[in-house]
């Protein structure tokens, strides 16, 4: 035992000063401050808790030691995606967010906090730059979370109340939005053909009621849509908003969707320089142009630029307040609180990293390695592509010839320390490729799928 | 610093970092798909700066350097946000590849380490919440908060009365995202307000319960920092409707091993781990929530659970009645992380004693602030508080003209944070403090003097406060440039547009028009 | 390949930077700027080295994949001592080093770099107290250094050139302060008994030529010299100096050497809050009381109070400066270069955080659990100890009667994951015990060893 | 910040941190020798200060930033101190308890991967220099030049000449650790100053070797940014002689990949591993030196050596005609490291831009620096130079009175470095930049123009600059406290007892009389 029970975490808790305070408030004990506590809602005893490992020492040896149980995917080669995505992290994100400044920031106005301010309207200026447009929120938690308010933003714009659902989309995503907006909205699925969204079938569920069109490039598939001018024209005429979900990586080298009509783009920040933290380092984005029948439906912060009193200053601050729940409550645009902000942060340190040059790059890399992977693969007696469309990282898998079920090919590569890809479908494995897979972790792949296949 | 905008550093040609490059092989695949892709292709590269990697380094340092984080200040004036110490150990532990490249759907075998600890945290927040089931997968005490609104309405609809129970009944001192989540949740809100004595008023409540009644979702101590003690009788009225209740203990902190959920009768909870339990608050987020529920409630947790077996932890995706997905996979694993090590290292005596300290530190610094003339505390005088108190500079204000805003600008210019409080400003002129267990007694004196100065100030040079701050990077903000849309300028881009284009942006430009 | 030659590293190497910035120093090319070096001393070509990663990512593999070819302490029960100790870091410590601020700062004045020479004020402030000695230096490269100076003063303060070196002392250091103050001053040595030193061989060794005594304690064995007033008092009769080397982690629970009559003390604080680090974390003190006769002989860098233009306020600079070999190159006391600042400052962190209570704790663990482990080893079969001395965090096992070389025994343990101590001798062991070392720990080896000495 | 002295925080019971406790077993362990301990037991704690963890973290975190990092400002007025870049992808990658946690005895086999970073490094530099063998051990530069003089030493006494060579010659802009150190070694020292032309003299070289001659121990480009082109006739006279050449080359930037030691003949040389390398310097070191030998001195270098044999990496603890240990184990590996990665980070093309960019900088920068009134760059008129130049404010302070020191403190207010030069003073009003490859033609303007606006001031406003700093967390330091015996407080107790005691330190308090 420690000969004192003064923890480093609280002060206080040295007697002579607890005397000292006690004597300041005129109350005899701490106890007293519970008084309005009734009796008969107090814990007795203590808790039934573990025993604490009081020294530090100790504890960081039992939580790293818990820790050290788990195998990382740099111990392995990975060919997980399926929303969480195994891209480099540069090293100055990590020092950046790291950083006890903003680590520890929360609340505080634009004078004090003027660094986050600032950081944070860069995060969202340089994701305008990336997506082609001129409104960019700070950060919601996650991507589902942004798909799930820019569909319910668009049923409040437009008045309407049913959403065509038109790419393949991960069904984790799907169960989130149905969750979100199901009190006020209808999803409507159109199957996709050949991996891509069927613009006739579409074009034939528009009608009046329809709020939005939602896609998702890159697919739940990966796959790249090529009809986005068509999908947005026929919303449109139609009197509904189109809503893309993408992942803004692809965007130093793909046309990103404002250009060919999107209204509405939002989705999942962790590929820009957010670790893969187990599924769960995320922040949302969403994207609108100037407009404020769009903004003012926007439940997040909006930070924007601001003059102040001495000519020439930039200050920030927070754009049309009095949109969020913070100011209205029920009245106000579903609800803000604590996000992501510190992943957006580390999205602008990594765009800022990167610039058009490492955005362009990095966009070559990971398509020009995808087709490699998908031709090499396709390769293999047994096994062929789940379809023909143009992909981005990802792609399925279709081992039904092989006379193998995914999940066996899974168990069988494991053992050889390869996480091929995440089992979608019986016979069907999203395999995805990021910019750290290169073409001789996919010719191992590759060989050791040949392997097993060939056995028995 | 006077740093200035990332693009304004831009050097053309500059970089940042290098990217891995396709081999030829790869080149050559792409080539074989180029086609396909032609129409993709983006014409020019994105317009995002060119820095070299000291610049940017630098840059962001040095901005990092105007922000006041709770490690470099008495951090007691952002009242119900709990900003404790969030211990260092807790970062040097989850900086490992093995908690920050781990991948959710990799062999279950490989995941046994981190499974445990979640497991394990969500075991202690049973036992601290008195709960039957816990889930850790929001990010943040508002998802939690509506992860508890869906599973109350699929728990209504599951007995068939999802089209008649349509209301939420909350408090006006509970957290402002209680009634947002019900609204968005397809709910009617119904709002109490507190009786004379600032307690919630239970004639209100009882005169609210009907049939029509699907929850009560109420904060307890409310961001007054006063404790409901007819809590117990709250919730036995609402069930008594047929009603569920959910308690917003995003910040349990003063009460943590002294009462909980359970024993007031509520069906479902939540904590913010980002409050209570310690993780930095990030410039605001990611947070992590953890939603409690009773047993009748647990078949409607989101999906993955993880359960322990004899061979080990597993995941189970099953779930029939869940309410499926709040947010992907499992949760904020950093967070769990760092909030199991911060039980570990207090137990169960320890969180006792952060309750105790807190309460403590609380009803010293109302103590002390009482003493500042034209401070007050509005409601249940001469009752003690919990763990927090709004206060008023009503007084200050009608002697002087200067507003709380006015003052928490001024607190700025002493390196200390200040925060009024939500709106509406039911107590006029707010201000609300929280000194948690982690100020020690020179710190909290240290910022009540700071307060007691600015007070003074105000009475004998009120233009000093009115044009604070005056030690910042910056100065007094416009603010119509934020809320007038011919005047914001919500990116760079649209900055330069807006003002140097000499074209106002306006809808005509925009490629769709609406509904 | 990159498609562009422009370094991250290397802003100005934009083509057409360089064109603007050669257009005004006037030169044509950058050759031109080494026209003072003759061709016939140029490199022909590229040097010969290795492909480089200008991927950071492919960087970052590379180097974290060779030192992933290592298994660090962390993986194996560490009895390893003989200089480097595998004492807790409170995380605080690396918190604060990290910091950019810290890290990359140099030689500032003492205005804009105000924090660093307050830190490092504060950090000889509190070994002040450790040490109760009014004079500590600004830490230079290590403990071996340390204490050749600290030899080399004793022999300009008394004008003698003999240093009797009277402890067990470790054959690295010997070795270092042989290489450096042989030009001036020659070692006698004195075999110490029982693992202290013999006081009466000592006093017959002691002359008018004796600049100095020089004694360990702890002893390279870890053993606990108790006869401190005695040697100090014999020194000081013969008008020499007691230079006492040592380790300052024991002070919070045993006198300093100052209390009973030390002249200088010196030694590493490695075991103060900075990792093994392969054993290259490392750094020197040297303390003395305030006498300007054996200030003026210090060649490191003094950090001392000052009084600014503004009532009250502290400032910081360098005391002395003119003593250094910056100000007087060879007329200087030996020299001052960058030396180990931050690993000073990391102690200061370490002895901040850890207080009075901390060290008096660490210190009675670290002697509760060596004296454990000295009771349970030499209760086996064959072990004995070296000595009977009492020790401090080590000490020495005798394997002699086992039949069994130490090397043997390091290997056979080695294959149970347990490093059991550095081979000092064909049948010595040095055992290492720290407070990370558990009773669980000890038991384990004492189980291990008692197996491999009862086989055959 | 106004932070106070650390032992003013001090809250007599208050714990940063706990610590492990003896188990009962262990303590009854200790209680069988406490006997023995008795004589040695501490009567009081020491008087440490005493903080909870938080305030010892917000004490160190705000006097961080009371400090200007190389990350911070443009920082090229630290002359000779080659403040590059320290790339943060090394500071990821060195923090892993793969090389954290490392115990330098350990089984060799768990080492292989730091064995091999250690002798890939070793081949790097030996090829950076085109000599034979390197030594990785010392801690920084003049202990690499220490280690340098004495296998020198070493060297001469193995054929025995070890009493006849005595003397180490070297010139006066080489860096002054060379003269310390061969005065530290036992050698006597002539220092050969510059000819008309500030290029060293080869006719003073001529007349001052001689049979007694050890060592010529020279800097090249020296201090002033000036590449002595005689170097390789330098060294002929000194072989001639029968004397060894010794090549400081802690600052190598401009001429990596360009010339090498071994062109010009060297016997030795060392490098800087904090320098050239871009290990960071870490408010003065941790720094890393690299001694690096020709054929026949390569027996001489310090001990252990790292080979590399069919198995794998092994250590070589022999080395009969070593001397022996300069520094413990192998050197300071977290500097090796991140010195291996730079130069992976680079390659042979890459370090080749590295020079010509430095250079490019440098001249660039005098160029502009010339512009200023007031300023020169005495020596070798009309020359370029290579890394760095020392220029003199001496017609400023003609002018004005104002003096390249006050220069400096002003330039602090700009948040800028800004060093003069080691003594002696031999160019008048001196200050020496050095613009590395790291800064970009921005900051070396943005640099210029600070210093341009405080010549401006020293003409327009003296006062202004005699009186800095004005911007800074503290104001004008009184020397005299710190040269001062009677006044010098070199650690907290000192200054309280000086100070608050009424009694002045005397040498009758001290415990013992000396000599």
């Amino acid at each position: 035992m420690q000969n004192s029970t003064v923890h480093p975490y609280i002060p206080n808790t040295v007697p002579s000063v607890i005397e000292e305070m006690l004597a300041v408030t005129g109350a005899t004990s701490i106890e007293d401050f519970y008084e309005d506590i009734p009796q008969s809602l107090r814990v007795k005893g203590l808790l039934n808790l573990p025993e604490p490992f009081l020294a530090e020492a100790e504890l960081e040896e039992h939580v790293t030691g818990l820790l050290n149980k788990n195998r990382s995917t740099r111990e392995v080669i990975s060919f997980l995606g399926a929303g969480v995505y195994n891209h480099y992290v540069p090293s100055v994100v990590d020092e950046v967010i790291n950083r006890s400044e903003f680590l520890t920031a929360y609340a505080g106005e634009p004078y004090e906090d003027h660094g986050r301010f600032q950081a944070l309207f860069e995060y969202t200026s340089m994701m305008g730059e990336l997506l082609n447009m001129d409104v960019v929120n700070v950060p919601t938690y996650d991507g589902m979370q942004a798909t799930a308010t820019a569909l319910a933003m668009a049923g409040r714009i437009t008045g309407r109340s049913k959403i065509i659902v038109a790419s393949d989309t991960n069904p984790d995503l799907v169960s989130k939005v149905t969750d979100y907006v199901r009190s006020h909205t209808e999803l409507v699925f159109v199957p996709s053909v050949n991996g891509l969204v069927d613009t006739a079938a579409l074009a034939a569920r528009l009608d009046a009621d329809t709020a939005a069109v939602w896609i998702q490039t890159p697919s739940f598939h990966g796959g790249l849509e090529t009809s986005g001018q068509v999908i947005a024209d026929l919303a449109h005429e139609a009197g509904a908003l189109l809503v893309v979900g993408t992942d803004p990586i692809a965007y130093g080298s793909i046309t990103p969707p404002a250009d060919w009509g999107a209204d509405i783009v939002c989705g999942e920040i962790q590929s820009l320089g957010i670790h893969q933290w187990f599924g769960g380092g995320r922040g949302g984005f969403i994207a609108v142009h100037d407009d404020p029948k769009f903004i003012m439906e926007m439940p997040s912060r909006l930070f924007g630029l601001a003059s102040t009193s001495v000519e020439g200053e930039y200050g920030f601050g927070d754009v049309a307040w009095d949109r969020t729940s913070f100011a209205l409550r029920e009245e106000g645009k579903e609800w803000v609180g604590t996000a992501a902000a510190l992943w957006g942060i580390a999205a602008g340190v990594y765009l800022a990293s990167m610039g058009p040059t490492g955005m362009s790059d990095l966009g070559n890399t990971v398509l020009a390695r995808t087709a490699y992977a998908q031709a090499q693969l396709a390769g293999i007696d047994g096994v062929s592509l789940g379809d023909s469309a143009a992909h981005f990282r990802e792609f399925v898998l279709d081992l039904s010839a092989s006379g193998k079920t995914a999940a066996e090919v899974v168990t069988a590569l494991r053992a050889l320390n390869i996480e091929p890809g995440v089992v979608i479908g019986e016979h069907n494995l999203l395999v995805c490729v990021t910019e750290r897979i290169t073409t001789a972790h996919i010719d191992t792949l590759v060989s050791a799928l040949t392997d097993f296949l060939k056995e028995k | 610093w006077d740093e200035p905008i990332i693009f304004e550093l831009s050097t053309p040609g500059e970089r940042g970092i290098l990217v891995s490059q396709a081999e030829p092989a790869a080149v050559e695949a792409l080539g074989a798909v180029e086609d396909q892709l032609s129409s993709l292709r983006r014409a020019s590269a994105p317009a995002l700066p060119e820095l070299a990697q000291m610049r940017v380094v630098r840059h962001y340092l040095r901005i990092s350097q105007e922000n006041l984080g709770a490690d470099f200040n008495v951090d007691i004036g952002q009242g119900t946000c709990t900003m404790k110490y969030s211990p260092k150990v807790n970062e040097t532990i989850i900086r490992t590849p093995k908690l920050a490249e781990l991948h959710p759907l990799q062999d279950e075998a490989s995941l046994q380490g981190v499974l445990e600890i979640f497991w394990r945290t969500e075991q202690a927040i049973a036992e601290i919440s008195g709960m039957h089931a816990v889930s850790l997968q929001t990010q943040g005490g508002s998802a939690a908060i509506w992860a508890n609104i869906s599973m109350i309405r699929a728990f209504h609809e599951s007995n068939g009365e999802g089209e008649v129970r349509d209301e939420v009944i909350t408090t006006i001192f509970s957290h402002p995202s209680n009634a947002a989540c019900a609204k968005a949740a397809g709910f009617k809100v119904i709002t109490l307000m507190p009786d004379a004595n600032g307690y919630p008023d239970i004639e209100a409540l009882r005169a609210a319960v009907s049939p029509r009644t699907a929850a009560l979702m109420i904060t307890n101590p409310e961001d007054t920092g006063i404790y409901n003690h007819k809590i117990r009788e709250f919730v036995q009225i609402v069930h008594e409707a047929g009603g569920l209740a959910a308690y917003d203990q995003a910040n349990a902190n003063g009460i943590l091993g002294i009462t909980r959920a359970s024993d007031a009768g509520f069906d479902l909870c939540h904590f913010n781990l980002h409050k209570t339990f310690s993780t930095p608050h990030a410039s605001g987020g990611p947070g992590a929530g953890a939603s409690a529920v009773s047993e009748r409630l647990a078949p409607f947790l989101p999906n993955p659970r993880i359960e322990k077996t004899d061979a080990g932890f597993t995941v189970n995706y099953g779930g029939e009645k869940s309410i499926g997905k709040v947010a992907p996979f499992f949760g904020v694993a950093p967070n769990v992380v760092r909030a199991y090590a911060w039980i570990m290292a207090l137990g169960a005596s320890g969180l006792r004693q952060v309750a105790e300290i807190a309460v403590l530190n609380n009803n010293y610094l109302l103590a002390l602030v009482r003493q500042i003339p034209g401070a007050s505390a509005p409601y249940a005088t001469g009752k003690h508080r919990i763990e927090q108190v709004r206060y008023s500079w009503q007084e200050l204000f009608e002697d002087t003209g200067i507003s709380s805003e006015e003052i928490g600008i001024r607190m700025s210019d002493y390196g200390m944070h200040y925060w009024t409080s939500h709106h509406p400003y039911l107590v006029p002129q707010p201000f609300t403090l929280e000194p948690t267990e982690s100020y020690s007694k020179t710190e909290i004196d240290e910022y009540v003097a700071a307060l007691a100065q600015v007070a003074t100030e105000a009475r004998e040079n009120p233009e000093l406060v009115r044009s604070a701050p005056h030690n910042q990077t910056v100065h007094q903000i416009d603010h119509d440039d934020l809320d007038d849309p011919a005047r914001w300028a919500i990116t760079w881009r649209s900055y330069q547009k807006k003002y140097f284009s000499g074209v106002e942006a306006t809808l005509a430009e925009e490629p769709v028009s609406v509904g």
